[in-house]
């Protein structure tokens, strides 16, 4: 038997756990969103929150995403820690103005006179139809922006570590959640801890060549990476976990050890993650010859079916394709023979 | 006589509000829209499971009357927006219905070959706008093409007027506000229609709405107002007429108001009455007045069969289109990111 | 007695409306609070040429009954939020002197360390909110204040309040109606006050109001209203009051408009009637209101007198210390990008 | 005398003439937004259109920008052409919605069965206490998302040339305005003409270093090379006019022949536009060693008073001294002494 600190839990759960402990630590934890106290419960990740901690803690709210923005930025400000839910990262875009003109600046603007703890937790759709409007990665925008931090992890123990720091942080944080990560467990500690924002975590370890994966990319990064031992290539791969702040020594570290460096972000590479951490490492390159490239979504929009959205995203097969082509740039192409789907993927069903 | 029946039905004049339309032939045509819109939503619940159809579908089961009652006084080239939850009103405005199910399979035979799905139906030929699956967001955009109709319209006594739906969650993002206030400001021909199902995915107006008072909340920015407490088709038709004429002639916007009800879950083919945010006994004075039985019954046995037969058979044929239409090709992903 | 003074002043009578206090106290603070305005704005206009203050600098001159009358009610923890047409609520709401003069010659001495400037004025320790440059998005940020507010007054038969200032301008951004609707909802003790002086810039409300109902409009959610159509600093006052109590003990929001008039350019020191969008007419009937003339003719002169002079005297100490104070280190423009 | 065509017309002027005449040739066209018929005209650049095309085709707005943004969308989807005028670009925050999830996503989502030519105009401020939410330069943001283009034009002719193809182009467009380019002159020819989205311009030749200047930094970067050129550094200034589309030939090949590429943005470089243009000349460099660097708005929100302002934009000087760096990176460090300020900046006087 496996000691209670050591058992494993779903992204969804680790995600529940961080949330209620810290309500339960600190009653200026709240949690508001549209359809947060429902049977549903954000797909799990606020299940039974409203039963412990009642309808003030726990607050549906009418569609009113730049308000409620607004609310919890005024109530972070008297001292209180909000937790935001967005069941779509692509609804920021509605409170744009409160995130990044109110949010992003009232710390400095006032010279410190107020701080704004809160998150804003944001959920990436993929597959089953999300289409053009339900399935963006619009984390880059926020990090272009001073005052806000952006963190994606990718498994269930930074998922909890991530939200306790999150919560406990004084300041705006944009949580991106995959949910195709929603499903994947992990060993998660019972007892509250942190992880802290702008430590990349080394994935797998490996010699020839740097792969990147942002959010779920890191899985389908890992994936490559098998498929790319299979031809007798190395890669090491990176998860960011933090965005901003972003470890780049981690990263740049690993490029120059291996040479070659590919960023794969879920999300388009124009202005994006994946060319900040590219630019940021070569950057640091003086002189030192080094390879790289980026992938992420095709620069369209996103479509609805799943004969063109295979080609949309990146994944493990066309990512060990780019990575062997970097490797081997004289070799002919090639592309390993699998389903572009993982089973995590494979397991996802509709409708929403 | 069509109006002798209804007038001889006593069963009828209490479960239906609103004049039932002398003209047998409206009667006729209204059933034969609101049994399609049905049928085709029961056949897609039917075929969902399959996993043929792979996008998030919002069933408009039972609300179809809104839809309907609207759609049915709006000429060929008015136009029409709606949301996410739009298969009603696509059908009703007259949108291709091989295309809409070619869309939902994802098929290139699909209005937009597969690009848009169940939340994002299209079809300019019939003047339907696109959907949008962020609530809210066709609302100016319905307002926008308004406001160009007006401009074509101008100096005619009659213009094109856009119809725009969206449901009672859409009230509460500030653009409905905002759209509002430059509707009326600059008399657009437009129609807003407020399906007000009660509900925002699970959540009860009682969680988001400070007061009920939405058409006195309208009413203030000058916009005349219509409030149906129930989803009677002949009432709103009535409703949506009188507005629309208005409108037409350059009147500036209108707003109706009309209380209906979800049949199924939120998103997906299913019944929910077990999820604990809803009773079934809900449901039952809205399955009463069922509108698809109450209009069909004042049809006679023959020509109401012969609409049915038309309908499964147009069901049947769409549904084969879907299932012959090949996948989009591979290249077809970048197409359409710019226009020339 | 100053009452018995009003009372036999048929002109004041005329030309003021609301109960004047009996309090001879609260006169001579109102007096003062408006003077110490209306002084410091004159002071910054004058100072403006001489490039000492460079950001935009939106002047309430005119207007700073509004802000008198609301604030003179509010307790020292009562909360209160502006715009970047702020210093007046600011020194209403007994934010420092000194600070905001630093602040506007962008030293070391400003409350935000010239971080701000005048568009963002903050002073926490006299609980005036940081203002917002963007119009309309302080709003929602005052209710959140309020929200956090209520939660701490639960079970207090009296909670603290925030009283939110906004312009007619801010009415029309989608964020002021969500956040009305929330606010009632969930019945935060917030004090709306919309400073309605006819124009956003330069454009006047026909361009930009469909309708002038806005108090009609919010009452729609179950806000009680109050529409003032001058800006006489007793009557908003009593107004004020009596809301402001019903907020402190549980009654939710309430909203008041009142109409006032800008003398100033939108932005600048200037003047601006030469300027093709109003005339110096429309100024006129406010100018002949003048609140602080009238609440300084209910003074007894000598008392007047000592107050003028105690202003002017914190002004120029103001000014000075402006002056004196040192420019911000350049380190600190990597300060508080992040709290710890 | 100068021919007619070949007269000097002011940035203000530029536009104004681009927008009068596509207003004239075509009657679709329309100006829509706060404040564009009064007497200041939006600092001249809607001077007299009013009078000449009247209230139905310059039409004031309520400040509702999201839902006028959505007017237009809708408008253009009809047929119209809307110029939609923000005197800020912070302000389309507030339209972030329509702009990401409806207008750039119409045409693609809907196949192709609308399209949606508009303009967003939008003006970047600065200096004379702008501060955090009047000066932000957040065309990055928009250069993410498939299905808008952006173009920052740097100069009077290109202004005009940019504008007219701006409008006449049949997908929205975000119009950058450095409100320091609107007092310099250039050669505009009367007639209208188009410049082509998509097509860098080398402003200056160089063999040491290429420098990129996006926006106003494009005048910086003419300045630094003058400074550069004192101490004996060639360096080749690229203005890339458009962003998106973005012209990585032209870049690269500059980069390729200097070996050094310094990309100095009029915003935040993390995940910015800087970061783009680096990384896509790294990805196509082969191993070449090739020094990168980039320049931006310190990583900070804009501080009002000009005692910290001056440190918060790059500036001739600074660009300079990095650029030398650069070149010879056994020299001590080098400063030019000059003043950060040019004459344009300079003559800009508030409060506007
Ligand atoms: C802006 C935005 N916020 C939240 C959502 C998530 N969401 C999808 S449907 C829906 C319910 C909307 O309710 P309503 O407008 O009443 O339409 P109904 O589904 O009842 O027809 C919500 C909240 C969304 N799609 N867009
Ligand atoms: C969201 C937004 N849109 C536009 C502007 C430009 N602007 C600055 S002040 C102003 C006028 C606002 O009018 P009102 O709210 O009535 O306030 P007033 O200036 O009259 O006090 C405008 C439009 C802005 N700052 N923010
Ligand atoms: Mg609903
Ligand atoms: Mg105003």
């Amino acid at each position: 038997m496996s000691s209670p600190t050591e058992r494993s839990l779903s992204y969804v759960e680790a995600l529940q756990e961080a949330v209620a402990q810290e309500m339960e630590r600190d009653e200026s934890v709240f949690v508001i969103g549209l359809n947060v106290d429902d049977h549903k419960a954000i797909q799990g990740t606020t299940q039974g929150l409203i039963d412990t901690f009642g309808p003030q803690r726990v607050m549906d709210t009418p569609l009113s995403e730049d308000a409620i923005t607004g609310i919890c930025i005024g109530a972070a400000m008297a001292g209180m820690r909000p937790v935001h839910v967005h069941i779509r990262m692509d609804f920021l875009m509605l409170c744009m103005n409160q995130l990044v003109n109110m949010a992003a600046k009232a710390h400095y603007m006032y010279a410190g006179q107020v701080s704004v703890p809160m998150v804003s937790r944001s959920i990436i759709g993929k597959s089953w139809g999300q289409g053009a409007q339900h399935s963006q990665g619009l984390h880059s925008m926020f990090m272009h922006v001073p005052g806000l931090k952006v963190v994606a992890p990718t498994n269930a123990y930074d998922a909890k570590g991530c939200m306790t720091a999150a919560i406990r942080d004084n300041n705006p944080v944009i949580f991106v959640e995959h949910r195709l990560l929603y499903s994947t467990d992990a060993p998660v500690p019972v007892e509250p801890y942190t992880v802290e924002f702008g430590k990349a975590r080394i994935s797998g370890q490996g010699t020839d060549i740097t792969l990147v994966g942002v959010s779920y990319m890191l899985v389908e990064c890992l994936a490559a990476r098998d498929l790319l031992a299979e031809v007798g290539i190395s890669a090491e791969v990176i998860d960011p976990v933090s965005l901003m702040p972003l470890d780049v020594d981690t990263i740049a570290a690993s490029a120059e050890k291996t040479g070659r460096l590919l960023v794969v972000d879920n999300a388009w590479t124009a202005a994006g993650a994946s060319a900040e951490i590219v630019a940021a490492v070569c950057e640091r390159q003086a002189g030192t010859p080094l390879i790289v490239s980026r992938m992420g979504y095709a620069p369209t929009t996103c479509p609805t079916t799943p004969a063109l959205e295979k080609g949309f995203y990146p994944n493990a097969a066309t990512i060990a394709s780019r990575a062997h082509a970097m490797v081997r740039p004289n070799d002919p192409a090639w592309v390993p023979d699998v389903e572009p789907t993982l089973p995590h993927e494979a397991a996802f069903r509709g409708p929403f | 006589m069509l109006s002798d029946l209804v007038s001889n039905s006593p069963f009828l004049g209490e479960v239906m509000s609103g004049n039932i339309p002398a003209d047998p032939a409206i009667i006729a045509r209204v059933y034969r829209s609101l049994r399609l819109i049905r049928r085709t939503e029961e056949e897609i619940a039917r075929i969902y499971p399959s996993d043929k159809i792979k996008s998030p579908v919002h069933l408009s089961i039972g609300q179809e009357a809104v839809a309907v009652g609207v759609c049915d006084v709006l000429g060929d080239d008015d136009v029409m927006s709606a949301t996410y939850r739009g298969h009603a009103a696509y059908l009703a405005k007259g949108g291709d219905l091989r295309q809409m199910m070619a869309e939902l399979f994802g098929k290139a035979g699909g209005g937009a070959k597969g690009k848009a799905g169940s939340m994002h139906l299209v079809d300019m030929k019939a003047n339907v706008l696109g959907m949008s699956a962020v609530v809210g967001t066709t609302i100016p955009i319905a307002a926008g093409y308004a406001f160009a109709l007006g401009r074509e319209g101008q100096g005619e006594t009659e213009r094109r007027i856009t119809a725009c739906f969206f449901g009672d969650g859409a009230t509460e993002e500030g653009v409905f506000s905002e759209t509002l206030n430059f509707a009326a400001l600059h008399k657009l021909p437009v129609l807003f229609v407020c399906e007000n199902n009660g509900f925002a995915i699970h959540s009860p107006l009682s969680n988001r709405w400070a007061t009920e008072a939405l058409c006195e909340r309208v009413a203030t920015y000058g916009i005349p107002t219509h409030s149906l407490d129930r989803d009677d088709v002949f009432t709103i038709r009535e409703t949506a007429q009188k507005a629309a004429d208005e409108i037409r002639h350059g009147g500036g916007p209108q707003f109706i108001e009309c209380k209906t009800y979800r049949w199924r879950e939120h998103v997906g083919p299913g019944e929910d009455y077990d999820d604990s945010y809803r009773n079934r006994a809900d449901l039952e004075p809205w399955q009463a007045r069922d509108q698809i039985k109450l209009t069909g019954d004042m049809l006679d046995a023959g020509e109401r069969q012969a609409i049915d037969d038309e309908i499964e058979t147009a069901i049947a044929d769409a549904i084969q289109f879907a299932e012959d239409s090949p996948w989009p090709d591979p290249e077809e992903l970048f197409n359409h990111v710019f226009a020339d």
